[in-house]
């Protein structure tokens, strides 16, 4: 059963990215990219990181995805005419690298597969939360600087001249 | 957990290209070239998800969640520079940014 | 024995640094005294020398080059070859020394003349006095450098460096053979000492030995203007008069039969050495005296007659006679001094003509200088008695005794040459003195110049003195000589010698006749008016020394000249650099290809960046395959 | 009696402090001069004081031979040391190297006149590398002074130089780097070599000569010691960056090139090349006899069709020094005190014809040959200076160049007759050239009008001293080779 439902939630992962990477207008674009973001998060969840899964709706659909359709209203790219689409032949070199990248990845990955787990179990938020704050405090107090550097240069750039 | 390991790294590997490819591609416009590289993010956030999965550590899951933290770091900043040099191009597209040629 | 062999050299040396470095701030007759003190200064201390000197003698003065195994000390060696070279080329150089002083009394350079010409005496007296090989080259290159610049002395006149420069090289190509032999003998042997060399001719055997001598003999080639190596010594009658007569008659030219002689001992061992020796010497002998026939100029006939007279003694030593070599050599530089002296004041009296066709009657207006130069000729031409006549003759004889046929014909070939120059002799003087048709201009200079003619005349005419044949007492030089090795000359009978100088004295008459008939009195006119006219063909070719000077200038200088543009041009900056150039233009071009990915376009760097990714992707994937 | 005080330090560190002061000499250029005067000519006096000090025969610890000697530890790590040492051999090269330097400071004194303290900083800067290399007794000391000494050179051409002088000054570095950078890769090679055998690792001279190389690698090793060594002599093939580095460097710059740089190759060559690979070099040797005896008569023929008189002198440096090479060459006791000689000769006379190039450039700012013409008659000490030292390049005896090539000849003869045979065509292509020199500037009328003053005080005073040389050690050569005699014999095991 939740072997189906991943196959499933792939499917419409890709179909769902696919149609957002051809799309005419960004903001199609990005609608698609949500869809296709949501049934990553469930496959989040079917991995047992349903905190993940949470802070990718969150975050991902609910912020970044946000973020994007307000710049892209901001600078007026809804227009589909305005839009120069890629055409075919730029699309071959980047189909061809995907067919290398995914063949590459299958056949290393294919080399050494790992034994099934033998019981499989979710890890908890508070199993979570040690981990994050014990081994990693450090790198949590410099992602947290980081996002404020961010910050001051979104301000800096964004500040009107 | 049912699926195999390989499964989620093969379905990995083909967001990532998928986003490979949207960079690659669209190159006419920096707001789609930023969301391949969302995917692409997506992509390895799967993967470490899996990995997590697999072994059953929290640390994949930790990555994935500093991966996003990241990105949205990197997603402010680059849209942000997106404006900016819209404001002084009126463009988004990259090749009308060469100032770098050597 | 020391100090004088050392002041002999210090002397000239004094002189010549003196008027090199302050000459032009000291006052001219100052500078006059003392280039001539030094040389009679020299003179004098050989001719002191002589007098003391009982047995051959070597005298080291210091250290020279010494390196390991390789010694070679400023050390002189005193024998009567040595001994009896220096007191010659102490008077004849002291006599022109003072001749100078009257000729180039107008000339305002004379510090640099001066310097020359003492620093050349110095050179030779080096030269005929080195014990080792090297020292000798030290001389033989030095006597070649004032020749070098004595013959350019004029400089301002293109044609006059050219001479000097002609001459320098062509003697260098000699010299060069004289190097090797020097580097193969202290290769053989350890040793570069002329004395022990040549008590080693037996250790060696006798193919090293030819091949040793022959190098010399081109060395002596160089510089003594020996065919092949001759076309030098007519061009350089370019420098001044006195020059000519100190460089290219009296000394220098000579230093090459000087070299075989001294080197005698050694190469004399070997039939094919002297053969070519002997050879050379004949072919030049007759060359010479072929060309002289037909020159127009005055010291050119004297030139080519030097040449010739070389030849001469180079058949001598090529037949064995050193004795007779150098007795001709000391004659030689006698009459032939006197002789071109003479022709200085001839040409000084004709307002620096040269040309003998536009002489003529200066018999009457200069008759110290016509008597002086008639002596000079009769002893060039070898009429009986002069002293010409008897070293002539005891080469000739030499040749004759030394039997075989190649002697023999070489006999003959000298036969023939004397009686060419007994003609050519006589037709100079009849040229120049006779007729009616010269203003000289007599001036005080000229008057004094001809005073030393006179010494030299009387020896020329009675140096046959120095080494009577047997059958008028003998000789004082065959005495001398007798413990040379090679000095010993073959004994021939009285009544043989007697008909040898017989046949040399009628064909020196025969000469003097001919010269007569087609010069002398009435036809003397008629040849002025023919030589007026174009000349023939032979002419031509006599004139011109057998066209040797144009066929040197299209195998040898016009090729290498050519070849010197070609390798700069074409191999230098062609080949070797520009393939440099090339290669740098290429990195450079190759370079900027390279920069040409530097677009500044991110799409082309992010592609750029994931191909590479994905090619390391596969390669990993290959390599698990 | 010992001698502790660092003598041989300070030979290098005394142009390099002197090349400081100067260029503290901001001010006034008169002081930047007199400053690095003061400091060449206190160089010389310290050579001159160690010729006439009696020294022993072997400090402590120095190798045989050798009568100054500092050793002290550097980069231990690494087995780096600081050693210096001088023998007889070192000690021409260093008296030359101070006299010449002390000669091109005197040269330049008129002839620079923009940013002086910086020349002259530099001038005493190479003077301190160039020292540095004939002293080094440690591998990796000899190859920073080795590569110390292109930096000044470059920046003397580059800068102070004419007509194509970036061109040249790139050419020269990149062609002198290039060797150099090949000898770097032989010389840590052997290093490593020597430390898996020994077990210590160490760039001492003394240690590595011990070091068995087999013969195969050893060729290669040699050969990169021999390129870098090739191009600085310059043989036959590797020579083109020397017609233009010479024709475009200043004239100061002309003469150290000629006298002291060029030098370097050779030195190294004997002291580093042949000690370290006996064999190899041995193999080599027919290849060293080709590449000198065409380099003598080919340099010479170049050289002759030259109209730029100081491309054709040059030229002529490439014909001279191939005398040395066949001398080092043919590594028989008589040819390498000649191949010594001549280096020594040769940067007397080839330095000073140089500065007599430079002279009538400053007079007339003309270097073809065929502006020129009856120099005699109008500055008849410059022409006979002139003819002297063109004489001396001639090989006339009695000056100093025949002595080492006569050696040179006769000890190559002896080893090689066919080599020394190729070589004495040279003997009279050089003549051919020179004397076309003399002929062109000298003799003949002036073609047209020249301001053409005489020599100056200076000027004589430069040219009285090198000419006082050049005849003294034609004349007298027996000190010098008195003092190569030890150091040869060892080199050669020769008597």
């Amino acid at each position: 059963m939740e072997a189906i439902l991943f196959y499933l939630l792939a499917a419409v992962t890709l179909i769902g990215t696919l149609c957002a990477i051809t799309a005419r207008q960004a903001v199609r674009a990005i609608v698609y990219l949500v869809t296709s973001f949501f049934a990553l998060a469930l496959i989040f969840y079917l991995l047992g990181a349903p905190l993940v899964a949470a802070f990718e709706v969150i975050i991902y659909a609910g912020a970044i995805m946000v973020l994007f359709l307000f710049v892209i209203m901001m600078l007026e790219l809804a227009h589909p005419e305005k839009l120069a689409k890629p055409r075919l032949s730029e699309w071959w070199p980047a189909l061809i690298l995907m067919l290398v990248v995914i063949g590459s990845v299958a056949v290393l990955a294919a080399a050494r597969q790992p034994a099934p787990p033998a019981a499989f179990h979710g890890i908890t938020v508070r199993e979570f939360s040690v981990t994050l704050f014990k081994r990693y405090g450090v790198a949590v107090e410099v992602i947290s600087m980081q996002l404020l550097f961010a910050l001051v240069g979104a301000l800096y750039l964004g500040r009107r001249r | 957990m049912t699926v195999p390991l390989y499964h989620v790294l093969i379905l990995a590997a083909t967001l990532f290209s998928l986003g490979l490819a949207c960079v690659v591609a669209w190159r006419a416009n920096v707001i789609m070239m930023l969301i391949g590289i969302e995917i692409m993010l997506n992509a390895v956030m799967l993967t470490f998800v899996g990995g997590s999965a697999q072994w059953g550590i929290a640390d994949g899951q930790l990555f994935a969640l500093m991966l996003m933290a990241l990105t949205s770091a990197e997603v402010s900043l680059a849209l942000a520079m997106v404006v900016y040099l819209h404001r002084r191009k009126r463009s988004v597209n990259t090749d009308d940014f060469d100032s770098m040629n050597g | 024995m020391k100090i004088y062999l050392s002041l002999m050299l210090l002397f000239p040396l004094f002189g010549a640094a003196i008027s090199s470095l302050f000459g032009r701030k000291l006052p001219r007759r100052l500078v006059e005294t003392i280039a001539c003190a030094a040389v009679w200064g020299s003179f004098v201390c050989a001719f002191l020398a002589a007098c003391t000197y009982r047995a051959p003698e070597k005298v080291t003065l210091g250290d020279w080059l010494s390196a390991f195994d390789l010694l070679a000390p400023l050390s002189l060696y005193l024998d009567p070859l040595s001994l009896s070279l220096a007191v010659m080329i102490g008077f004849v150089c002291g006599l022109i020394h003072v001749y100078s002083v009257f000729y180039m009394a107008k000339e305002l350079d004379y510090a640099r003349f001066f310097a020359l010409l003492n620093l050349f005496v110095f050179a030779m007296l080096t030269l005929i006095l080195a014990e080792n090989l090297p020292l000798l080259y030290l001389g033989w290159e030095g006597v070649g450098f004032c020749s070098y610049l004595l013959i350019g002395f004029w400089y301002t006149d293109k044609r006059n460096a050219d001479a000097g420069r002609k001459a320098f090289i062509t003697t260098r190509v000699g010299d060069t053979a004289l190097v090797i032999a020097v580097a193969w003998l202290f290769q053989l042997t350890g040793s570069l000492s002329i004395t022990q060399l040549n008590g080693m001719a037996f250790l060696l055997p006798g193919g090293v030995i030819t091949g040793i001598g022959l190098l010399l003999l081109v060395g002596a080639m160089g510089k003594s203007a020996q065919v092949p190596l001759m076309v030098w010594l007519p061009d350089a009658m370019a420098g001044p008069t006195p020059v000519s007569a100190m460089i290219h008659a009296a000394t220098m030219v000579t230093a090459g039969v000087y070299l075989l002689a001294r080197m005698f001992p050694l190469i004399g061992g070997s039939a094919t050495v002297t053969a070519a020796v002997a050879v050379t010497g004949g072919v030049t002998a007759f060359y010479g005296a072929s060309c002289a026939l037909a020159q127009r100029d005055l010291k050119r006939v004297l030139a080519f007659s030097t040449i010739s007279q070389i030849g001469y003694m180079m058949l001598g030593v090529g037949a064995g006679a050193i004795t007779a070599a150098t007795f001709h050599l000391l004659v030689h530089a006698f009459f032939k001094a006197l002789l071109f002296l003479g022709a200085g004041c001839v040409i000084s009296a004709m307002h620096h003509e040269q040309d003998i066709f536009k002489m003529g009657g200066l018999r009457r207006t200069l008759p110290l200088t016509f008597w002086c130069y008639l002596a000079g000729a009769a002893c060039l031409a070898g009429l009986p008695f002069t002293g010409g006549f008897f070293s002539k003759d005891s080469i000739l004889a030499a040749l004759w005794l030394k039997g075989g046929g190649l002697y023999r014909g070489l006999y003959l070939l000298a036969l023939l040459t004397a009686l060419l120059t007994a003609f050519y002799s006589f037709r100079m003087v009849y040229l120049v003195f006779c007729g009616e048709n010269g203003r000289p201009h007599v001036h005080a200079e000229l008057k004094a110049m001809q005073w030393v003619l006179i010494p030299l005349a009387l020896l020329g005419l009675f140096g046959g003195l120095l080494n009577l044949p047997d059958y008028l007492g003998g000789g004082f030089l065959n005495g001398f000589f007798a413990r040379l090795s090679g000095g010993a000359a073959a004994e021939a009978s009285h009544l043989e010698e007697l008909a040898l100088q017989g046949v040399a004295s009628v064909l020196a008459l025969a000469g003097l006749l001919a010269a007569h008939l087609r010069y002398g009195g009435k036809a003397r006119a008629q040849r002025l008016k023919e030589s007026a006219l174009s000349s023939s063909a032979l002419t031509m070719f006599l004139l011109n020394g057998w066209y040797f000077d144009r066929l040197y200038h299209a195998i040898l200088i016009r090729p290498y000249q050519a070849l010197s543009g070609v390798l700069w041009r074409r191999m230098d900056e062609g080949v070797i650099d520009d393939s440099l150039d090339r290669l740098a233009a290429g990195l450079g071009a190759s370079g900027s290809w390279l920069g040409g990915w530097t677009t500044g376009r991110i799409s082309v760097y992010i592609f750029s960046f994931a191909a590479g990714g994905a090619l390391i992707l596969g390669y990993l994937a290959w390599l698990t395959l | 009696m010992t001698f502790d005080f660092p003598i041989l330090t300070l030979l290098i560190l005394l142009p390099l402090c002197g090349s400081l002061l100067t260029l503290a000499c901001r001010r006034s250029d008169l002081a930047a001069r007199r400053v690095a005067l003061f400091f060449a000519l206190a160089e010389l006096a310290v050579c001159a004081w160690i010729c006439l000090a009696s020294l022993p025969a072997a400090p402590a610890g120095a190798p045989a031979g050798f009568f100054l000697f500092e050793d002290a530890a550097w980069i231990e790590r690494f087995g780096i040391r600081y050693t210096l040492g001088m023998d007889g051999v070192s000690l021409i090269m260093v008296f030359l190297t101070a006299f010449i330097s002390a000669i091109a400071a005197v040269v330049s004194w008129k002839g620079i006149t923009e940013r002086i303290p910086l020349y002259f900083a530099l001038l005493l800067a190479l003077e301190a590398g160039i020292q540095g290399v004939f002293l080094s007794l440690d591998l990796f000391l000899f190859y920073l002074f080795w590569e110390a000494m292109l930096i000044p050179m470059f920046f003397l051409i580059g800068i102070w130089g004419h007509g194509r002088r970036i061109y040249s000054a790139v050419k020269f570095f990149l062609y002198t780097f290039f060797g150099s950078l090949l000898m770097l890769v032989a010389i840590i090679s052997l290093y490593l070599m020597h430390g898996a055998q020994s077990g210590s690792y160490t760039f001492a001279l003394g240690q590595l000569i011990h070091t068995s190389v087999p013969y195969g690698i050893g060729l290669w090793l040699y050969a990169a010691f021999l390129f870098a060594f090739a191009i600085k002599f310059p043989l036959f093939p590797l020579h083109t960056w020397l017609p233009d580095a010479h024709t475009d460097a200043p004239t100061a710059g002309s003469v150290i090139l000629a006298s002291l740089l060029l030098k370097t190759g050779a030195y190294a060559l004997i002291r580093f090349g042949y000690p370290l690979f006996p064999e190899a070099a041995r193999a080599f040797t027919p290849l060293l006899y080709v590449s000198a005896v065409i380099g003598i008569s080919y340099g010479a023929w170049v050289a002759f069709a030259q109209e730029d008189m100081k491309r054709l002198v040059a030229y002529s440096s490439v014909s001279h020094m191939g005398f040395v090479a066949l001398g080092i060459a043919a590594w028989s006791p008589v040819a390498l005190s000649g191949a010594l000689l001549q280096m020594v000769n040769h940067g007397v006379t080839t330095g000073a014809l140089f500065a007599l190039v430079g002279m009538l450039d400053e007079r007339t700012h003309s270097r073809e040959l065929a502006t020129y013409g009856g120099v005699w008659g109008k500055a008849p000490v410059l022409a006979f200076f002139f003819l002297l030292f063109c004489m001396a390049s001639a090989g006339v005896p009695g000056l100093n160049n025949f002595v080492g090539e006569f050696l040179v000849l006769v000890g190559t003869f002896r080893v090689s007759p066919a080599a020394a045979a190729g070589a004495f065509l040279g003997i009279v292509l050089t003549l051919v050239y020179t004397v076309r020199l003399v002929q062109e500037i000298l003799f003949g009328k002036e073609k047209k009008p020249l301001a053409l003053a005489d020599l100056t005080l200076r000027e004589g005073g430069i040219l009285a001293v090198l000419a006082v040389v050049d005849v003294y050690l034609g004349v007298h050569p027996g000190p010098l080779l008195e003092l190569m005699k030890t150091p040869i014999a060892l080199l050669t095991g020769g008597k």
